[in-house]
């Protein structure tokens, strides 16, 4: 493991305090803990808090998206490892202004029960909130008898529109409304080329041969569906376009964000033409997308790799809350 | 043969000084079927729970209980920091009214249970408390039984936590939150006057 | 070599090809060219347009920062190789509204070159052309009789100062006079943990074992000053700001800029440590930096490995500059 | 021995061969003390060359020369792409009064000093231009003469292009771009009629 780091047990609050000395302007960490919440407390005044958070490895997510127009606070766990409770609380406290806190959780066992002691001691303050448990990644099979599936990249679209509109005054059931409306057309699939390394682990998650990549690949090395031979770039957006266009029902006559999203050390450049590649397979589909971002958004340390978020636009002002102006470090 | 806030201290000790030694293993068992850091996370929280213990004395089973939750709850993170924390939470609650293991162990299983949604079979801990906490009622809780429950695991396919996204490939691995519970029933039949 | 490309030939025209369609809202290809420039044509009326570029390789370097308020126009040349002059020269056409175009070159013989002789191809036209050439890394020894030091990540903030200017209306020969006064204060120094691999060479630049880095590396893995076993990120940081130290003479009562640059395939959970490093060194020296940014500005490729620049701000108009707001897709 | 449109061809023919053929090797020579590109960004520029001169057969020197040095600077790129399309632009300008070999040759190592402002022993390709196009002039341009040239660069310190920042540490490697010029005067020895 080679890794600019110093004490591998104190990754997270060094990153943390790295991240809010050097952002001031964005971000204010709480007390005793491993928690941010936007320096501009003004934008919070009268709206409802947007809290998110989870294992870290994930940067910029997500304290680097918390800011005005997005999220109010994020908690930042261990590595790859849920925050917890009482840390989660300090955020909730930090982001309520009078109208409640909408936590957005990503699926993990790890995430949801953390999130939910939290709430309970937020009900004991009096403090209203409602959750989203976001379940983007498509590479796991849903049942009612399982984890289900995972939350990954399609979280930071989720963040973007509950963001903008709890900044346009969105209560806290206009909110959970808006979050259950969009949840069914956010889907999410991922690539591996190498694995990440867990700082105190040392090792990589999963070991691809030199040739080898892994479909549907989680963003803590979780396992996915296949492994296969490398192939050129055009195939794997062909693969990974195929898995959603299954449970999205692509039509060019409907309205898509899309978001392709590096995993950490995948250059911008392979990003790029991953794009052009999916571009061209949508064109086939007469699809040009409403919306488009592509870059480093929802990482999973240092993997090798990226994954391709699709939500279908179901009411045009979706769209503009993904347009709305943000002051953040990472959107 | 009664719960005391000593002999509760010396069961935790024993739990802590199981995990400490064990923390690489841990997190190897957590590497095929899960994230690989479930050794870290509970080194993390059984270190917090001795700090908390030596630094302020509990004066009450209860108040232990409640540290001793409050240290996991806050310090261990993952799936298995809500879990420990609510077994023990669970615990402090019922030890208000009682001592008695077999209510305070089905308390915490029962807690577990509610807590994760998992029920026995689904390759998680809960198949080594619901067991054990029913042997413990049977007054015939032995190492035997401890490893049984953790080895039933390796055959099961994982049902919750992170290990059920791999489906049928979780057979063949023994579950890492049933492994660490398993040395937390192996301190308790070690510390003297307990059980 | 595992990457996400197709043809490695053809890696650069798949590159900007996605990149322009996925943000058509800031990019706009010139014909027949790896040239891009700004969509929004009247956000250069009457300015002074500043083209920019250089090999590809360096993403978002230098097409993402392209726009409002920054540059008008970027040439994207093959992996680490200079574009050529005929390319520079369409976007120096296309950057012209007049007022004649700023050029900002990175201090290597074919950027000079190439540059040059695009701007002998312009003067033919009558489109009046002034240079910078960016020479911020003190890793290289300064002298009259070799190329002298290279251009890095400072000279992304040189792209910032110059384009907030030329958006505030300054002219040609005033965007020349800030250039020159900026240069001398920005000052780069870089770190590798392992090289970049060009596709088309399909092996890395150069070998480093598994505990090896090698202090003051360029950005198309030109080899540094010394190689070393690995250190924790504090020592990586008193190296890094030590080399700067030696020609800025860092002083408590001025005010500096700073940039760490993650060089592609370092995670952001590493930049933020070593920004705390940093920042807790600074401290010691009684600076807190005017202006900070964290992230992947200027890489290469899949390096892993990170870049610090410290840019004295000799004048509070440069830090208002690099306040100034932009519309792009890298800043 | 004269210089022809036809045996000009057949010359930059020669010359684009080596470089196909040679295209690793130079990118190889490029690694240690470059940036690993010369033997693509050449091979790149020679197949514009030749795609120029067979979609366009120029009908005087002076427009083949010019139909080189477009090719050469549009397509190369980098440091060796201005500095060859330097060479032959000179060359094509010199045409106009002369078909002089000597003549040729001396505007072309000028173009390349000048563009690149190194001198010889700075170890690039002025290393083999300035010392070949002497031999020109005296008449006795020979292989020996070339691999000499292109060979005296391994001995030297870089003081110019991306092998500087190596200062010492240059030392002991070849120059591609000298290596890739050496191809272009054995080329020139080795087309008939043309010396
Ligand atoms: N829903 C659940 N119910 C019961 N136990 C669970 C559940 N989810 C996970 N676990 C237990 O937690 C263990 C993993 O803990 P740990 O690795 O610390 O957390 P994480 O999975 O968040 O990394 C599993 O081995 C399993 O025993
Ligand atoms: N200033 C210069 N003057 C003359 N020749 C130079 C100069 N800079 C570089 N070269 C030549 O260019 C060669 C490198 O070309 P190439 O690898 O294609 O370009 P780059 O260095 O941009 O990657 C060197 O080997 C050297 O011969
Ligand atoms: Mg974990
Ligand atoms: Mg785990
Ligand atoms: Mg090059
Ligand atoms: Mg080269």
């Amino acid at each position: 493991m080679k890794k600019i780091i110093n004490d591998p047990s104190n990754v997270v609050p060094e990153m943390v305090d790295g991240l809010v000395r050097s952002y001031p302007q964005y971000l204010r960490q709480l007390p005793d803990t491993q928690a941010v919440v936007r320096a501009d407390e003004d934008s919070m005044a009268d709206k409802v808090g947007i809290v998110s958070g989870g294992g870290s490895g994930h940067e910029p997510a997500h304290a680097g998206f918390v800011g005005k127009g997005m999220l109010s606070g994020a908690v930042c766990g261990q590595v790859f490892t849920s925050p917890t409770p009482d840390q989660i609380y300090e955020a909730i406290k930090a982001a309520d202004h009078g109208k409640g806190v909408f936590l957005v959780v990503k699926n993990y066992s790890g995430d949801v029960m953390n999130f939910d002691m939290a709430k309970d001691l937020a009900e004991v303050d009096d403090i209203e909130t409602k959750t989203i448990v976001v379940d983007d990644d498509i590479a796991v099979e849903d049942s009612l008898y399982t984890q289900g599936k995972r939350g990954v990249a399609g979280t930071i679209l989720m963040h973007k529109i509950l963001g903008a509109a709890a900044d346009k005054g969105a209560s806290l059931d206009d909110l959970e409304k808006l979050a259950q409306e969009v949840l069914p057309n956010l889907k999410t699939i991922g690539i591996a080329l190498h694995a990440a390394t867990v700082p105190e682990v040392g090792k990589p998650g999963f070991e691809l041969k030199d040739d080898e990549i892994e479909y549907g690949v989680g963003i803590h090395s979780e396992p996915g569906y296949k492994r296969e031979k490398i192939k050129p770039s055009k195939e794997m957006a062909e693969e990974l376009l195929g898995q959603i266009d299954k449970t999205l029902n692509l039509d060019g006559s409907k309205k898509y964000a899309v978001l392709v999203n590096g995993m950490g050390a995948t250059p911008l450049m392979e990003q790029y033409i991953f794009a052009h590649d999916l571009l061209d397979l949508l064109k086939e589909k007469k699809i040009e997308p409403a919306f488009m971002k592509v870059g480093n958004y929802m990482t999973s340390i240092e993997m090798a790799g990226l994954s391709l978020t699709i939500l279908e636009l179901k009411d045009d002002q979706w769209l503009d809350y993904l347009n709305y102006p943000v002051e953040t470090i990472g959107w | 043969m009664a719960l005391t806030v000593e002999n509760l201290t010396e069961w935790i000790n024993s739990f802590a000084a199981k995990i400490a030694e064990q923390k690489d293993y841990l997190s190897e068992l957590d590497t095929p079927i899960g994230d690989g850091d479930h050794g870290n996370n509970m080194a993390r929280g059984v270190k917090a729970v001795q700090e908390s213990l030596t630094s302020k004395k509990p004066a009450e089973l209860t108040d232990a209980f409640k540290q001793i939750a409050m240290a996991l709850i806050s310090k261990v993170g993952g799936a298995s920091g809500p879990l420990y924390g609510t077994a023990f939470l669970e615990m402090a609650k019922k030890s208000k009214d009682t001592s008695d293991l077999t209510e305070l162990f089905a308390a915490a299983a029962a807690g577990i249970k509610k807590r994760g949604g998992a029920q026995v079979g689904d390759k998680t801990m809960v198949d080594v408390w619901d067991p054990l906490a029913e042997k413990i009622k049977a007054g015939n809780l032995a190492q035997a039984d401890v490893d049984a429950a953790v080895n039933a695991t390796k055959d099961l396919v994982a049902k919750k936590g992170r290990a059920s996204y791999l489906g049928e490939r979780s057979v063949g691995h023994l579950d890492p939150g049933a492994v660490s519970s398993g040395y937390l029933f192996a301190a308790l039949i070690e510390t003297e006057g307990i059980l």
